[in-house]
């Protein structure tokens, strides 16, 4: 438990109508996951937003979309952008666990 | 005194909430008060007519009680989120975004959502 | 399908200029939230310093907190309820505050400022058929 | 400057887990306002149900609104106020309302839903050192 | 008075911030104008916000910023974008006189 | 129990209005509680330190009276937004990003805001 955690960034925005999700993918350390939560579950669904993370200098580890968001909004059956999982609630505790901090955007 | 023509933008996602069902309440009150009323479904706006069947079928109960006619949606911005293929019900017409402005310019009101 | 001014725009109160107009406007954010409570309230008083007509000022989503009377921030010449209920008095302004929208977030007779009124949604509808111009405020 | 647990980590109540840790929670944001309330809820629901300890859920800015006893939405079952209120008598977790941030917003003891409790914005600070995770929702 | 008038639109989000003002310039008929208030009157100050306007169809004939907000967020003294103009709360009544509909963005 | 480093990260403008407030309020707090409290002004949050001379007096006063003393200023939000020359007080270090990227992964508790 000495080693550090990685931190968990939670983004809740729109890419569309905010630029929070630019402006955390700007500050990722190497090892950091993505979570998109609420109206940042556009995102995921959205291929071409993921296209100027090659110009970011960390990739996030794992990318995750909360499922009951994606649900809500009927994307359910969409396809995910390339590398992005789906996790429920019980996911999304279970990332707090192994990560810290958790910094929401 | 005339119907005034009163334009309802819809721009925003689902994580505002139940805001948006009272931006269409404010829409029903004024056709129910015999305006010229039309919705305009722009950029984040059109992610709440892909929000599942269910959904667009309660939307759309409404709109027809309420006999709201002029019901427009931005091609440009479906397209831009990848829901160029979004089947729509035929009171819901989408136009391209020129032909939105040119709407717009005719309004008496806009009002934001 | 051009736009023509409503056939009202010729009758005038006697206290507004001439080339006067009537305004409407719609406050959609809480004043702690957003500056754009703050925002309305100064076009407010410039309309009427302008001899502009000042139809009515209508609250709804969050702006309904517009009218708490409990709220009580620690500098009371920013308090933006205050301030409101004061452009009432001065200038006999009409501030409804939606029922439908208050009622979902608390905002009850019991706790309605000075100055405020309950009202329907009809009220900003035909604010809107009165007015010449609508300027909305925190969409 | 490496992130190291708290040293209380090791001393757990007997409910919990063995690898069960300890959670606060800030929510910033009104229930009509923004979808953070619920996802707040649905994150506290789930970290129970995993064993976890929920220290605190705090509310704080426009987050003071979801303690307000007098919202009334249309539809009972998507009542935040209520679901939060009984999250605190099914579960007993405690729901801390900033004080200066009620008062400039009109929340008081009077219009306090069950199960809220106002207090100091120390409060948090008290939560956030106890809990080995802070997770912030509506910032 | 049976000539339409132009349009006045009303932009409150930073261009940082959101895609508002970006959103705004997609929509804009020839003839109307744009005024900059609350935090979008940080893109007042930065010239490379208005690179994109070369862009798009149709270019506002004014670009006004609220100065009393400018004032407000310690920018009175700072040279604004070229073209782009001081207005206070007297000239967006004035404005709104002068252009119909209001669209606040 | 040993101090925890808490990181408030301010990243909004002025339209929030008084809520800037209340985000140094709670950072007063945590210091009084004798916490290691960090702040750290990316994004917008920078353009509240260019509002003039006496609202960062004002701000100034605060911070010096609640001995916070780690403030960080990242300068690629800075020269974003064209405030590169901005001259700040002794108190607040402008750091690169991938400073606060390092210093943020020693944070035990990140609160936006």
């Amino acid at each position: 438990m000495n080693k550090p955690l990685p931190a968990l960034h939670i983004v809740n925005k729109s890419p569309f109508a905010a630029s929070s999700l630019e402006q955390c993918l700007q500050r990722l350390a190497v090892g950091d996951s993505l979570l998109l939560i609420e109206d940042a579950v556009y995102a995921a669904i959205t291929e071409e937003i993921w296209d100027g993370l090659r110009t970011q200098p960390n990739k996030p580890a794992r990318i995750l979309a909360l499922s009951p968001d994606l649900c809500q909004r009927g994307l359910a059956d969409k396809s995910l952008a390339e590398g992005i999982e789906q996790v429920d609630y019980a996911g999304f505790v279970e990332l707090v666990t192994t990560h810290n901090p958790i910094h929401s955007w | 005194m005339s119907a005034k023509r009163i334009m309802f933008v819809l721009r925003n996602g689902k994580t505002a909430g139940p805001s948006t069902d009272e931006r269409i309440e404010v829409a029903m009150m004024a056709q129910a008060f015999d305006q010229e009323v039309h919705l305009a479904y722009l950029d984040d706006g059109v992610f709440t007519l892909a929000a599942g069947p269910d959904d667009l079928a309660a939307l759309l109960a409404k709109i027809e009680e309420s006999d709201i006619s002029h019901i427009w949606v931005e091609q440009q911005s479906l397209a831009e989120r990848g829901l160029a293929d979004l089947v729509l019900p035929d009171l819901f017409a989408v136009l391209d975004r020129h032909q939105i402005i040119e709407l717009m310019g005719q309004m008496h009101m806009v009002i934001p959502g | 399908m051009h736009w023509r001014p409503p056939d009202d725009r010729t009758v005038r109160h006697a206290q507004y200029k001439e080339t006067a107009l009537k305004f409407a406007l719609l406050v959609l954010k809480a004043p702690f939230q957003h500056q754009a409570s703050a925002s309305a309230l100064a076009f407010a008083r410039a309309s009427l310093d302008q001899g502009h007509q000042l139809v009515r000022v209508f609250f709804y989503e969050e702006g309904v907190q517009n009218a708490n009377r409990l709220a009580a921030p620690s500098a009371p010449d920013t308090n933006l309820v205050h301030l409101w209920s004061n452009l009432a008095s001065e200038q006999g302004v009409d501030l409804v505050v939606c029922a439908s929208a208050g009622l979902r977030r608390g905002l009850r007779e019991a706790n309605l400022a000075p100055g405020f009124r309950i009202s329907g949604l009809g009220q900003l509808i035909e604010a809107t058929i009165i007015a010449d111009r609508l300027v909305t405020f925190g969409g």
